[in-house]
């Protein structure tokens, strides 16, 4: 293992970041040292990232930063391009946000290890490749250096990269968003898998807007909202006992700290299940599964990620067919008043259409009135302007809230919440579920939701159902 | 392995079969009488055609029924006996190993000049898009697409025969003549190539795995050669394979500029002379170096991205 | 002393690898248009009569005169029905074996059984005797000899043929044999070691096929070839101020002419085909699309074909107004389109051609502008030449644009004979016939005495001149580029030999 | 990492000026093309031998061909004809190539498969030979000329559409619109559309090059379109024996094919994001 060159502190002094139109990030102060983690939390577009890249030095060109940033006394906004360059993966080092993408889908693992020494540290080649396979060991992947990234899990991948930052033996470490995507189980793993490398001598910043990662990763909190950091402090002050209301809020909104408000069944089965199973290539993901949606309910799905709940859900919307059993709606109810919400909203959406049309082609189709959509808009709390965006231009949670709108102007009994919230920060979280409970309530409408935070499913479902993964 | 043999032995059995009988349909159905074209295709524009159109039919058995002669060509076609040329009188097996030879050796040797230029001239284009030399290759790319290839031809005789006196204008036996025509064709395939390079490369440079190898510390250089090229490749290798297939066709008017034996020219002929052997010869020929090329372009696509290995 | 024998040594040594990278000798490099397809004779044994490759019993001088070839001397029996052609002693073919009247006698069979000039003789039967090759003929026919000079009626050596006739190979008796054949565009050849008429002067030949006319010229100006035919009208003007290049041109026995079917309402009164003739600019054309004057078509004719040229023939001349007045009296009146007609129907016609030979599409084009001068609408189609035979047959064609050669045998009657028949053929009159020209050709068919022939001759010509069954626009030339390394070159207008044995370096 | 609000807005002038210049070159090439004729009074077809090769800028104002015809003329003409045909060849290819590709991406399984094996029988007939034969039926004519073209060319629309819609069609908002009762035709038109849009611009540009240079190449073999039509691909193959005396009035349609080339590249350029 390469001992971590040794850092003894990243302290950032008064950093604004600008783009041509002005200032994005404002005055942020803020340090770093062994021992004492850094986590920066935040919604999409507080500007947490920005930070990231003004240390890394990956800004992009239309933006420029100013006040300092000094590692170990150096500073880095004045350094040239290259200058930056040669601390990548030396001094720096970077875990990147999804790394199953940011890992080369055609280069087997190992040597996209072994290239760091082969490289960056000059050695040859022989030995590049036993020092990788120290690296894997290390994050306990020695016998996966042989596999391809498309075969690897996503919590593997996420090892993967940070085996490659012990590989460049660098003495920072920025971890961008480490646990998206990822389910409440790896996400602890990877959660243990940083605090070892504080233990080992790293700095360590993450940006994150997952509170339960700023809680186990403890040291000092950040808090960002709209460019400024607005509260900062040691993790149990900051976590505990906010000075600022949207920390408060933040906090509000973690799924832990919220108060059961499970609705209750108001009618009859509108959707079931009878003996269901599916498998994929030859491995069963569940067999013989009994499930029945009440008008008025949410009915929980938890499990780890690749356990088939979202497969599930789409078999009892009739998306995927079932390999056995049987699915029953209710009868003489259209097609069209069962729903879904996806995972990533943005994915949701024809990307190069905006909102207004999409509306009203639907209104359109089914000969609706435009007056329910402003009346839906008022009641989910969305501005009118938003219309006229692009889905890429409006935030995740607002996103889902049309989302959601969207199947209510279909007069919906049942909606598949597949993964709805787990993209979303704790505050657009919390809104887009105190949305849904509202219309659950007024309706009476029957909701799947596929989670895998057992926290969320335990304070608003009705009934929870548990599937467990399959080992291959 | 196995299974991805025999399905591609299949294809070719599909395509020789379907070919065959297109050409042999379309060649029987086309107006004007074959054995005056073969008379004249024969004996040239100078002799007593009409007089020379009467022996040819007696001789070629022109006017026996179609299904007996369709049959017939399917039987021989099974002993791998394509027949004889109506025009020269030699068998079509030969005449295909000469001048589809030749072709094949200009479209490789086309190939790999285009090899060496588009794809060079794209990755300096696509890792600065819109910068200078990104703009420049998309003024000679449209430029060589403007050019039709006889006059790109004759401008390379004019610089490298007579201005620099370095290469035979035309001919064929060795190398030195195989450059100007394989050139020719070469800069057509690479403006073209060269700009789906640059967008396969600039893709590949806004992919995630291409800023992480670069924040992994590796130099510039390592990124482009160890992450760059092999992704980029994928989408460049299937559009080149498809290149290949229009090459060994589209030579026929750099083969006749540079009086250079090949299957176009050798096709053009036996089309405008009813050689309906030739024909069918030469199509069968290009129908399986399709399957061939086609064959290749998967098994460099798996090589180069495993997802396709495991798919397979 | 010493250091000039190094500068020859080493100047000989590159020499040496420039020619061909080893010791062998350096070729003459021949380029021309014309491909080889098929080896059959009547196909392309023109390559190898004209490469000297195989020879012909008879063969013609530039100027038209026969000569002895492989055989020495002929004769006729009184009657004009046998012919007898003594077999050159000491001719050997290129297997070593000896020309013989039975191997003459076989090759001839052969072409007569074919498809070339000898089917249109009225053979009746090729027997060898002795030395002598006797041919018999139904009748009189006094052009037998110039029939021979044809290139389908080269001689080959009896293992040149497979069991069932045809050729297989070039075993010919000339000064050069095969050293290989790459079909249709290279033949390399090289010295025969055994010819009757000595060892030629450059003992290894390559001809190259090259089908464009720019590579062509390109071939010659960088200096590539040593002797390339058939040169371009435009590129002969650029590589006439080339110092290394020497141009020689000769005007050839071949007529471009405008076909017309005189059987169709357009063309059936004479003054309507005089007056295309008038329509057309024919001056124009040779400058502008030939660049040579000289080649105007003032007579079916050119001058080199002695005898058959009539120098005070009144010539074809541009006269748009006499086009025009003669079309008003033919009975076209001109339309409210610009176009002529008569009783409905529009002066409207489509002109063949073909594009064997590149001119005649840009001058199809030139004559679609000129007649559409006189209220003539012309569609030019171009396509394969076997289009105006078979349009010919069914009696579809209206005007063709063909080019005629009257070299296929020296003498010319053997083109009239076929061209201006009864009836007409495929590359000559269309509905039109004159009993006075066809009894002057039979006359001439059976004449050889030259004083005999020359008023028949001419007034053969005037009759066509007046007729105007075909209308001449221009005549041609064959424009051959030697560079200045070769000396010895002489242009064969008759195309039946181009004499490379002759050739040799300069110093 | 997020930010972006911020690059498309940076990038976006820049690339609306390469737009701008495309668009403003191909509206001054249609102008030709459709204008040119009509306000040209020279007659394309009328020769004056005597004028052979006029130099540019005397009495002819881009000069005389070797038939002393005004290049000027003929260029107006053949920029209509050419583009014209190249337009029509284009959408005669690319028509079927889309909506096959949509269809075999859309429904999958068999009518997938026939389309494939359709494409690929095609790719493998050499299709140099499909237009010759086509030619046969007609010498010389426009329809088998284009018609042939298009069958050749159809097959890289159909490839490209049927690929890049099938990546787009498994993505969660077709899902998500069918669930909401929309029919093929609406995600087709406003999901899949916005998205091959550029792909098939991109195409087109190109295709209609390869339509132009393509008869070009037949009529340098004698197989393209009669005389006197002016069309620049044969343009320059009637020219091109002149190239040393009057080389400039070769280039001139080759010049009028790379214009139009490049202004449909420009107008077809992607976004690069």
């Amino acid at each position: 293992m390469n001992a971590p060159a040794r850092i003894h502190e990243l302290s950032i002094a008064g950093l604004s970041i600008h783009s041509r139109t002005g200032p994005i990030v404002r005055d942020i102060s803020l340090s770093l040292r062994p021992g004492q983690p850094l986590t920066l939390l935040g919604e999409s577009g507080s500007g947490k990232s920005l930070v990231a890249q003004a240390v890394m030095g990956t800004l992009p060109p239309e933006l420029t930063a100013s006040g300092a940033i000094r590692l170990d006394g150096v500073d880095l906004i004045s350094s040239s391009p290259d200058e930056r360059r040669e601390r990548w993966g030396r001094a720096i080092s970077l875990l990147p946000q999804e790394p199953w993408l940011a890992l080369d889908p055609t280069m087997r693992i190992g040597p996209q290890v072994a290239e760091v020494h082969r490289f960056v540290r000059r050695q040859a080649a022989p030995q590049s490749s036993a020092l990788a396979r120290t690296n894997l060991t290390e994050v306990g992947l020695g016998h996966a250096g042989a596999l391809y990234p498309f075969q690897m899990s996503g919590g593997m991948c996420q090892r993967a990269a940070i085996a490659i930052a012990h590989a460049g033996g660098s003495g920072l470490l920025i971890a961008d968003e480490p646990t998206k995507g990822l389910d409440a189980d790896l996400r602890d793993r990877i959660v243990a898998r940083l605090k070892q490398e504080v233990d080992a001598g790293r700095l360590l910043l993450t940006i994150t807007h997952d509170i339960s990662v700023a809680r186990a990763l403890g040291g000092t909190v950040g808090v960002m909202l709209e460019g400024r950091l607005v509260d900062y402090g040691s993790a149990e002050q900051v976590l505990t006992a906010p000075s600022h209301p949207y920390s408060q809020a933040l906090l509000n909104a973690d799924p832990q700290t919220w108060v059961g408000s499970a609705p209750a069944p108001s009618g009859d089965v509108v959707l079931g299940g009878r003996g269901l199973a599916k498998r994929f290539d030859n491995y069963a993901l569940f067999e013989d599964i009994d499930i029945e949606v009440r008008a008025g309910e949410i009915l929980s799905v938890v499990g780890p990620s690749g356990c088939g709940k979202t497969t599930l859900g789409n078999i009892l919307l009739g998306l995927v067919e079932p390999d056995a059993g049987t699915v029953e709606r209710r009868k003489g109810i259209s097609r069209l008043r069962f729903q879904k919400l996806y995972q990533d909203p943005p994915a949701a959406f024809p990307p190069h259409q905006a909102i207004r049309k999409g509306l009203r082609d639907l209104v359109k189709l089914h000969r609706g009135r435009w007056e329910e959509v402003e009346a839906l808009l008022e009641r989910l709390r969305l501005q009118n302007g938003l219309l006229d965006r692009l889905p890429g231009q409006i935030s995740g949670g607002e996103l889902q809230r049309f989302a959601i709108l969207r199947a209510l102007l279909l007069d919906p009994v049942f909606l598949f919440a597949d993964e709805a919230t787990s993209r979303l920060d704790p505050v657009s979280q919390k809104e887009v579920v105190d949305v849904l409970l509202e219309v659950v309530g007024e309706t009476g409408l029957g909701v799947l939701l596929v989670t895998h935070d057992h926290a969320l499913a335990e304070k608003i479902s009705t009934r929870t159902v548990r599937l467990a993964r399959r080992d291959t | 392995m196995r299974r991805f043999l025999l399905a591609r032995l299949a294809q070719a059995g599909v395509v020789a079969v379907v070919v065959g009988t297109l050409c042999f349909v379309l060649m029987r159905v086309l107006p004007g009488d074959a054995a005056m074209r073969i008379a004249a295709g024969r004996y040239g524009p100078d002799a007593a055609i009409a007089e020379a159109a009467e022996k040819v039919r007696q001789e070629l058995g022109l006017d026996q029924p179609w299904p007996v002669q369709f049959l017939e060509w399917l039987g021989n076609l099974l002993r791998f006996d394509l027949g004889h040329s109506l025009v020269t009188g030699a068998p079509v097996i030969e005449e295909l190993k000469v001048q589809l030879g030749a072709s094949l050796w200009l479209a490789a040797a086309a190939l790999l000049l285009s090899l060496l230029i588009g794809p060079a001239v794209g990755i300096v284009s696509g890792l600065r898009p819109n910068g200078w030399a990104d703009r420049l290759g998309l003024a000679g790319s449209v430029t060589l697409r403007a050019l039709p290839p006889f006059v790109l031809g004759l401008i390379l005789m004019l610089v490298f025969s007579i201005w620099l006196g370095w290469l035979p204008p035309a001919g064929f036996g060795s190398w030195r003549e195989l450059i100007l025509p394989s050139l020719t064709l070469a800069l057509g395939l690479a403006a073209v190539s060269s700009r789906v390079t640059r967008e396969a490369i600039a893709t590949v440079a806004k992919a995630p795995y291409f800023a992480f190898a670069r924040h992994k510390g590796l130099p510039e250089a390592v990124v482009v050669r160890r992450h760059g090229l092999r992704n980029a490749a994928i989408p460049v290798v299937s559009y080149l394979g498809l290149q290949a297939i229009y090459l060994v066709e589209g030579v026929v008017v750099v083969e006749t500029i540079f009086a250079y034996p090949g299957i176009g020219h050798a096709l053009v002929h036996a089309i405008v002379e009813r050689d309906i052997p030739m024909v069918q010869g030469t199509a069968l020929a290009m129908g399986l170096i399709f399957v061939a090329v086609t064959a290749g372009v998967d098994a460099a696509s798996a090589w180069l991205d495993p997802r396709l290995r495991r798919a397979q | 002393m010493r250091f000039a024998l190094f500068l020859a040594a080493a100047a000989t040594a590159i020499g040496l690898s420039s020619a061909a990278g080893s010791a062998e000798e350096r070729p003459l490099k021949v380029v021309g248009p014309w491909e080889i397809g098929g080896i059959d004779p009547a196909q392309s044994g023109y390559v190898f009569s004209r490469l000297q490759v195989a020879e012909t019993l008879v063969s013609a001088d530039p100027t038209g005169k026969l000569v002895p070839a492989l055989a020495e001397q002929w004769s006729v029996s009184e009657d004009g029905l046998t012919w007898r052609f003594r077999i050159r002693a000491g001719a050997t073919f290129h297997d070593g074996k000896p020309v013989t009247a039975e191997a003459a006698a076989a090759s001839l069979r052969q072409a007569q059984a074919g498809v070339g000039v000898l089917t249109q003789v009225p053979i009746s039967d090729i027997a060898a005797e002795g030395q002598d090759v006797v041919l018999r003929l139904g009748k009189p026919f006094a052009a037998l000899p110039a029939y021979l000079v044809n290139f389908g009626n080269i001689i080959l050596a009896p293992a040149s043929y497979d069991a069932s006739g045809k050729v297989t190979r070039i075993i010919g008796s000339g000064p050069y044999k095969v050293k290989s054949l790459t079909p249709p565009l290279k033949l390399e050849l090289e010295a025969s070691g055994n010819w009757w008429g000595g060892a030629p002067e450059i003992g290894v030949v390559s001809y190259l096929a090259v089908g464009q006319g720019e590579t062509r010229a390109i071939m010659a100006e960088s200096g590539e070839a040593d002797l390339v035919f058939s040169m371009l009208p435009v590129s002969v003007e650029r590589l006439k101020r080339d110092p290394q290049l020497e141009v020689k041109i000769a005007t050839i026995p071949r007529t471009r002419i405008l076909k017309v079917n005189a059987g169709s309402p357009f063309f059936d009164d004479v003054e309507e085909r005089q007056a295309i003739s008038y329509a057309i600019d024919r001056a124009g054309i040779t400058k502008a699309i030939l660049r040579n004057p000289d080649l105007e078509a003032t007579q079916l004719f050119p001058p080199a074909l002695v005898g058959w040229h009539v120098s005070d023939l009144p010539p074809l001349e541009h006269d748009p107004d006499a086009a025009r007045r003669l079309l008003a009296e033919a009975g076209w009146e001109l339309g409210s389109d610009g176009i002529l007609e008569q009783d409905g129907r529009r002066f409207s016609v489509t002109l063949l051609t073909y594009s064997n030979w590149p001119e005649l599409p840009p001058i199809a084009t030139v004559l679609q502008a000129q007649l559409r001068e006189v209220g003539i609408d012309v569609k030019v189609s171009v396509g394969n030449s076997s289009e105006i035979p078979s349009r010919h047959r069914d009696g579809t064609l209206e005007m063709g644009l063909i080019s005629r050669l009257y070299s296929i045998v020296p003498d010319p009657t053997g083109t009239l004979l076929q061209d201006y028949g009864p009836g007409g053929s495929d590359w000559g009159a269309m509905g039109w016939s004159n009993e006075e020209l066809q009894a002057l050709v039979d006359k001439l068919v059976a004449t050889s005495d030259l004083e005999e022939r020359a008023p028949l001759q001419r007034r053969a010509v005037e009759i066509l001149q007046e007729e105007l069954p075909g209308i001449p626009i221009t005549w041609s030339e064959l424009a051959i580029i030697a560079n200045e390394r070769i000396t010895g070159v002489q242009v064969d207008p008759l195309e039946v030999n181009y004499g490379l044995a002759s050739i040799r370096w300069a110093e | 990492m997020s930010v972006e609000t911020a690059s498309p807005s940076i990038s976006r002038p820049r690339h609306l000026s390469a737009r701008a210049i495309g668009a403003a070159l191909l509206l001054a090439l249609a102008a030709f093309a459709i204008l040119g004729p009509w306000l040209i009074e020279a007659d394309p077809a009328r020769q004056n031998l005597s004028a052979s090769l006029a130099p540019i800028g005397g009495e002819y104002l881009l000069g005389a061909d070797h038939y002393g015809r005004s290049l000027l003329a003929r260029l107006a003409h053949g920029a209509r004809l050419s583009f014209g045909m190249a337009f029509l060849t284009m959408i005669t290819a690319a028509l079927p190539g889309i909506l096959f590709g949509l269809v075999a991406a859309w429904r999958g399984g068999w009518i997938e498969r026939m389309f494939e094996l359709l494409a690929n029988i095609v790719l493998a007939l050499p299709g140099l030979m499909l237009v010759l034969l086509l030619l046969a039926f007609a010498p010389g004519n426009f329809g088998p000329l284009y018609l042939g073209l298009a069958l050749t060319l159809w097959v890289e629309f159909y490839r490209v559409t049927r690929a890049t819609t099938a990546t787009i069609l498994k993505q969660p908002h077709i899902e998500a619109a069918k669930l909401l009762g929309f029919g093929p035709g609406y995600i087709l038109r406003n999901h899949v559309g916005p998205v091959i849009a550029p792909l098939i611009a991109t195409l087109a540009a190109f295709a209609m090059a390869t339509a132009i240079v393509a008869i070009s190449t037949l009529s340098a073999i004698s197989v393209g379109l009669q005389p006197p039509t002016p069309e620049l691909g044969s343009m320059i193959v009637e020219l091109l024996p002149y190239y040393a005396e009057a080389p400039v009035h070769v280039l001139l349609p080759a010049v009028l094919i790379f214009l139009l080339v490049l202004a449909l590249q420009l107008v077809a350029q992607r976004e690069t994001r």
